[in-house]
């Protein structure tokens, strides 16, 4: 019997469009707009706007306005890949928004320099002149002034 | 108050590897070289068509691989008659199981040659192959299958 | 309760790619030497149920050709879970409580090396809406649980490569590791971050291998085994999903589920002679540690996950790996432990005990 | 069996070409109706069993990790089951094993599939490497084989036509139903479009988003809510391989003796006159005589006269899918699940427009290459216990 295998290379390819529902349509409209939105719960608001409470499970409340600035809880180095938000080796991060119980995930830039990134730094969004509705409407957060 | 959005764009791209394993390969091998290899189980007496490594029904390894014609008949079969994405060619067509002789296996293939009212359960058929420069490791190494005219009688 | 014990257990080799066999030629010979251990044949299995997923394999309905390997005819009573196989496991000790039968069969297959880049598919584990289309790196949620980790003093970079040269060091006994080997600590640590603070060396290899568990109840299991590993306690837990609203650091799942099962055994985890753990991640040791309160215990004496991770095997080759040691005489108590999705989302803990 | 167990909770949304809700919305949607009809809180549950079709087509990998919050499973054990097809089945299945196996008092059993998100018909046109793309389309597997019952049977083309307007009849009753056509008619289907010969157009199920969920409970908690429960008196699974040499696809085992180990367990010897209802896994119109075959509700080569007198029919004396079954609504991951809960709303006396006269029903559910079977029997009697 021969021994070896044919292998071959071949690629999946879905192009998703999701419908999102009112309460993620809502924050995502949001981020459209330069707004970032959190849900209310019993516990405080809660950003990003899960539909589910998570210690619970219950429905999450009305949207409301939050601030675009926060605080990291958690971060961790990564080298920049093509697709990438920023140009140049970054952090993904926990941001606990302002006034918001949670955290938010997304991307820290600062440069390249991880030397300047630390737990508790605080860090605000940095909007996308062209906004389309999307997570990617927030390039990133950068160090807060 | 903000106007919601109502759909997202998330589109995924994965890049893979297949790997088809040493006894589907000395089929896909065989089919490069017009050849039909079939393997049979010592155990249960029947003949795979293609091979997989070892019999499901057994569990035992395959006997080596030996060829067959590949004139069969139709097993069952439909016709495709409506057009939809990856068709290779225009609907209406015949997609059949075919039985080889000699196998206890069907294989799935197109049927052409005939019209497609003109085929039926138990008919005769061969396997047409393409031209040398377009064999393959594939079962597309056969064109298709059409009806034996010259002394294949039906089953 | 009935007694459940693992009476066999076979695995392949962990590789990091075969590129020479398909789902069903992996396979086949494990369960062949599994069932061949226990003394039976395949008509003998009274359930099959088995783990694995499409997203690795890279194909819709991947499970289907896996079971030309368990000779599905005449028709068998079968499962199978789309997760790790311990679940499966899991599935096979619930359906043998229902008394239809003594002997199931449990596999698992994973081939980690099908995807060309784990950076495609590993944000299809999270979140659809608001964590997926960001395509986070494969390691970024695990890079932030291991940044925390280190920040609650659970564990530091020195901690986690003393646990990788410790593993890697186990798997020099385990003839089918895909990683072994003596390194030292600060050889480990002069290696680059894959995803901070995590370097290489703390990231489970991901590659392809199947395992085969057969389980029996009562006195088919002393009839298979001379010394049968006893399953006393078996439980599993979800946590929630976002990692923003985890404390990363803690796994309430895991803590959850041991003291279901540690209910169902009669014994604690400070009984337990050896414990294998599913640590994608080096830093994941401490967090189990904690939570499964091990205090004695030798950790991962296969190597564990650290030195060979087959995606959607690993978790039941620990329940193998954790059994053999009771079957060996080498443990009287073990304990085994399987996990799911990002950060330790999912935790299975199974409590393993030899006869006295 | 050794601990009776029943259904006191289904629960199901509507099901439609595309919902505009997350999938999480959309399984809490079926997760809501159903604890809300065993009357139970989250807290009340023991273990939650996911069912759900393959992750590639809807591109989410382990759902169960992302909706633990919207099916309520934080801190609990959560089982993702996959078996092709019949996989709600089997999930059902799994969950009452639980509670029979004293291993939990209620379980939430979860289904749902959101497929209108991704457009898998041609991401699963271009095939493997090595395959042959012959263009058989997703019809192109199972007209060959009701090709071959109808040459078995003898069987008149119209009964594939009645079956389709049976079904869609009936679906007319059931409001969470994705297709409605009132007013539909066998000349109607007759002259539909071809699909795949001999599949019409109207003869085949469409593709839905939607969503179901079931709670199990132990005998000591059927009690709980003034609505009768759904005892199980029989349930089984089993699986072939697909492809060995003298496999029949028309009529499998597999599917004989699931059926039959059902029936043995609910103590039914002769099932066409035992069972009142049954909600089959018909994704083609032919697959209703198929399936009475298969698993014995009928003779063998003569259940599509059962067709051809109406016997199948909302009113005959043995209806087949009064919901409207997969022809009138088809969200994969859940279709099985649909089959089974929709056995259990009816000797419930809970199926609304849709209720039949019906104190034993028939779930079934089937995957793969007809490889895949489910079926369980529930009754408004409590069973002998074992």
């Amino acid at each position: 019997m021969t021994a070896d295998s044919l292998s071959a290379a071949y690629t999946v390819e879905f192009p998703f469009e999701r419908t999102v529902g009112p309460k993620i349509g809502t924050f995502l409209g949001g981020l459209r707009d330069g707004r970032l939105y959190g849900a209310q719960t019993e516990r405080g608001v809660l950003c990003p706007p899960l539909e589910f409470e998570p210690e619970t499970g219950a429905e999450t409340g009305e949207l409301v306005p939050v601030a675009d600035t926060g605080t990291v809880t958690s971060w961790t180095w990564v080298p920049s890949r093509p697709g990438d938000p920023v140009p140049h080796d970054f952090a993904w991060a926990l941001i606990a928004i302002d006034g918001t119980i949670g955290a938010l995930f997304h991307v820290v830039d600062v440069d390249g320099d991880s030397a300047r990134m630390a737990t508790g730094m605080r860090v605000r969004a940095r909007w996308r002149a062209e906004r389309v509705g999307q997570l990617s409407d927030i390039e990133c957060f950068e160090v807060a002034p | 108050m903000t106007e919601p959005i109502t759909t997202m764009p998330s589109p995924f791209r994965m890049d893979y590897t297949y790997v088809a394993g040493t006894g589907r390969s000395v089929f896909l091998r065989g089919l490069a070289e017009r050849k039909l290899m079939a393997r049979r189980c010592a155990g249960c007496e029947q003949v795979y068509l293609p091979p997989p490594e070892f019999c499901s029904r057994c569990l035992r390894e395959l006997e080596p691989p030996f060829e067959l014609d590949g004139r069969g008949v139709v097993s069952t079969f439909c016709v495709v008659s409506f057009p939809f994405p990856g068709q290779r060619i225009d609907p209406p067509y015949v997609v059949a199981y075919i039985q080889p002789h000699g196998a206890g296996t069907r294989l799935m293939h197109l049927v052409r040659e005939v019209e497609p009212e003109d085929v039926h359960i138990g008919m005769a058929v061969e396997p047409v192959w393409v031209s040398d420069d377009e064999l393959d490791t594939s079962l597309l190494s056969i064109r298709h299958f059409r009806p034996v005219h010259n002394g294949g009688a039906d089953a | 309760m009935r007694d459940v014990a693992v009476v066999s257990f076979a695995q392949s080799p962990c590789q990091a790619a075969n590129r020479r066999d398909d789902m069903a030629d992996i396979l086949l010979p494990v369960i062949r030497e599994a069932v061949y251990a226990a003394g039976i044949g395949r008509d003998d299995v009274d359930f099959v149920v088995s783990g694995s997923h499409d997203f690795y394999e890279g194909r819709t309905f991947s499970y289907i050709e896996s079971l030309d390997a368990v000779g599905a005819w005449p028709p068998i009573s079968e499962s199978h879970v789309e997760s790790d196989a311990a679940w499966a496991l899991a599935e096979a000790w619930s359906w043998l409580q229902l008394g239809e039968g003594d002997i199931a069969l449990v596999y698992g297959i994973g081939r980690g090396s099908l995807p060309a880049d784990l950076d495609q598919v590993v944000p299809a584990q999270l979140d659809p809406y608001f964590l997926a289309p960001l395509a986070p790196h494969r390691d970024a949620i695990a890079g932030l649980q291991a940044h925390a980790a280190i920040e609650a003093g659970l564990t530091s970079e020195q901690g986690m490569a003393e646990v990788v040269v410790r593993c890697l060091d186990a798997a020099t006994g385990n003839p089918l590791a895909q990683r072994s080997g003596q390194v030292d600590v600060a050889q480990l640590l002069d290696a680059p971050y894959v995803s901070s603070p995590l370097r290489e060396h703390d990231v489970a290899p991901i590659g392809d291998a199947a395992a085969v568990v057969v389980l029996a109840a009562d006195d088919a299991a002393r009839r298979l085994a001379e010394r049968p590993a006893w399953v006393r306690g078996l439980d599993h837990r979800m946590d929630t999903h976002y990692p923003g609203v985890r404390d990363l650091t803690t796994s309430p799942s895991t803590r959850r589920a041991i003291g279901r099962a540690a209910e169902l055994a009669g014994f604690t985890t400070s009984d337990v002679d050896i414990a294998e753990l599913h640590t994608e991640y080096s830093h994941q040791e401490a967090i189990l540690t904690n939570a499964l309160e091990l205090n004695g215990a030798v950790v991962n004496p296969s190597g564990g996950p650290l030195a060979g991770r087959p995606v959607t095997a690993t978790g039941l080759i620990r329940i193998g790996e954790a059994a053999r040691q009771i079957r060996d005489g080498n443990a009287d108590r073990a304990l085994a432990h399987a996990t799911s999705g990002q950060a330790l989302q999912q935790n299975l803990v199974c409590l393993l005990e030899g006869d006295g | 069996m050794s601990r009776r167990v029943a259904v006191t909770g289904v629960g199901q949304s509507k099901q439609a070409k595309r919902r505009e809700v997350s999938i999480g919305a959309m399984v809490r949607e079926a997760v809501t109706a159903a604890m809300a009809d065993a009357e139970l809180t989250f807290a009340d549950i023991d273990a939650v069993v996911l069912s759900k079709t393959p992750d590639l087509f809807d591109g989410v990998m382990n759902p169960e990790l992302y909706l633990a919050d919207a099916m309520g499973a934080v801190g609990l054990p959560v089982t993702r089951v996959f078996t092709g097809g019949s996989v709600g089945g089997h999930a059902a299945i799994f969950g009452a094993h639980l509670v029979q196996a004293g291993l939990a008092e209620r379980v939430l059993v979860v289904a749902y599939s959101k497929e209108s998100e991704g457009n898998f018909t041609w991401a699963l046109s271009r095939g493997l490497p090595f395959s042959a793309p012959l263009g058989a389309g997703a019809g192109g597997h199972f007209a060959p084989v009701i090709r071959e019952y109808i040459r078995r049977s003898g069987a008149p083309e119209h009964i594939g036509w009645q079956v389709a307007v049976n079904h869609r009849l009936n679906a007319v009753r059931n409001p969470y139903a994705h297709v409605h056509r009132p007013d539909i008619t066998v000349e109607e289907v007759r002259d539909s479009r071809m699909l795949w010969d001999p599949i019409r157009y109207l003869e085949s199920c469409p593709s839905s988003d939607g969503s179901c969920a079931i709670v199990v409970t132990g005998e000591e908690h059927a009690g709980h809510t003034p609505r009768p429960p759904a005892w199980i008196h029989g349930m089984a699974w089993r699986t072939e391989t697909g492809h060995f040499a003298g496999r029949d696809e028309v009529n499998p085992v597999a599917g004989q003796q699931c059926a039959a180990d059902a029936y043995r367990q609910a103590g039914i010897d002769d099932p066409a006159a035992q069972v009142d209802v049954a909600e089959l896994y018909i994704p083609y119109s032919w697959y209703e005589p198929i399936w009475l075959e298969n698993i014995g509700l009928a003779e063998v080569g003569g259940s599509w006269k059962l067709v051809e007198d109406g016997r199948t029919m909302f009113d005959g004396a043995l209806p087949v899918n009064p919901s409207g079954g997969v022809l009138s609504g088809n969200p994969t991951g859940a279709t099985g699940l649909l089959r089974f809960a929709e056995a259990a709303l009816q000797v419930r006396g809970l199926a609304g427009e849709h209720q039949v006269d019906a104190r034993r029903a028939i779930g079934h559910a089937m995957g793969g290459a007809s490889q895949f079977h489910a079926l369980w029997v529930v009754g408004s009697e409590k069973p002998e216990a074992a």
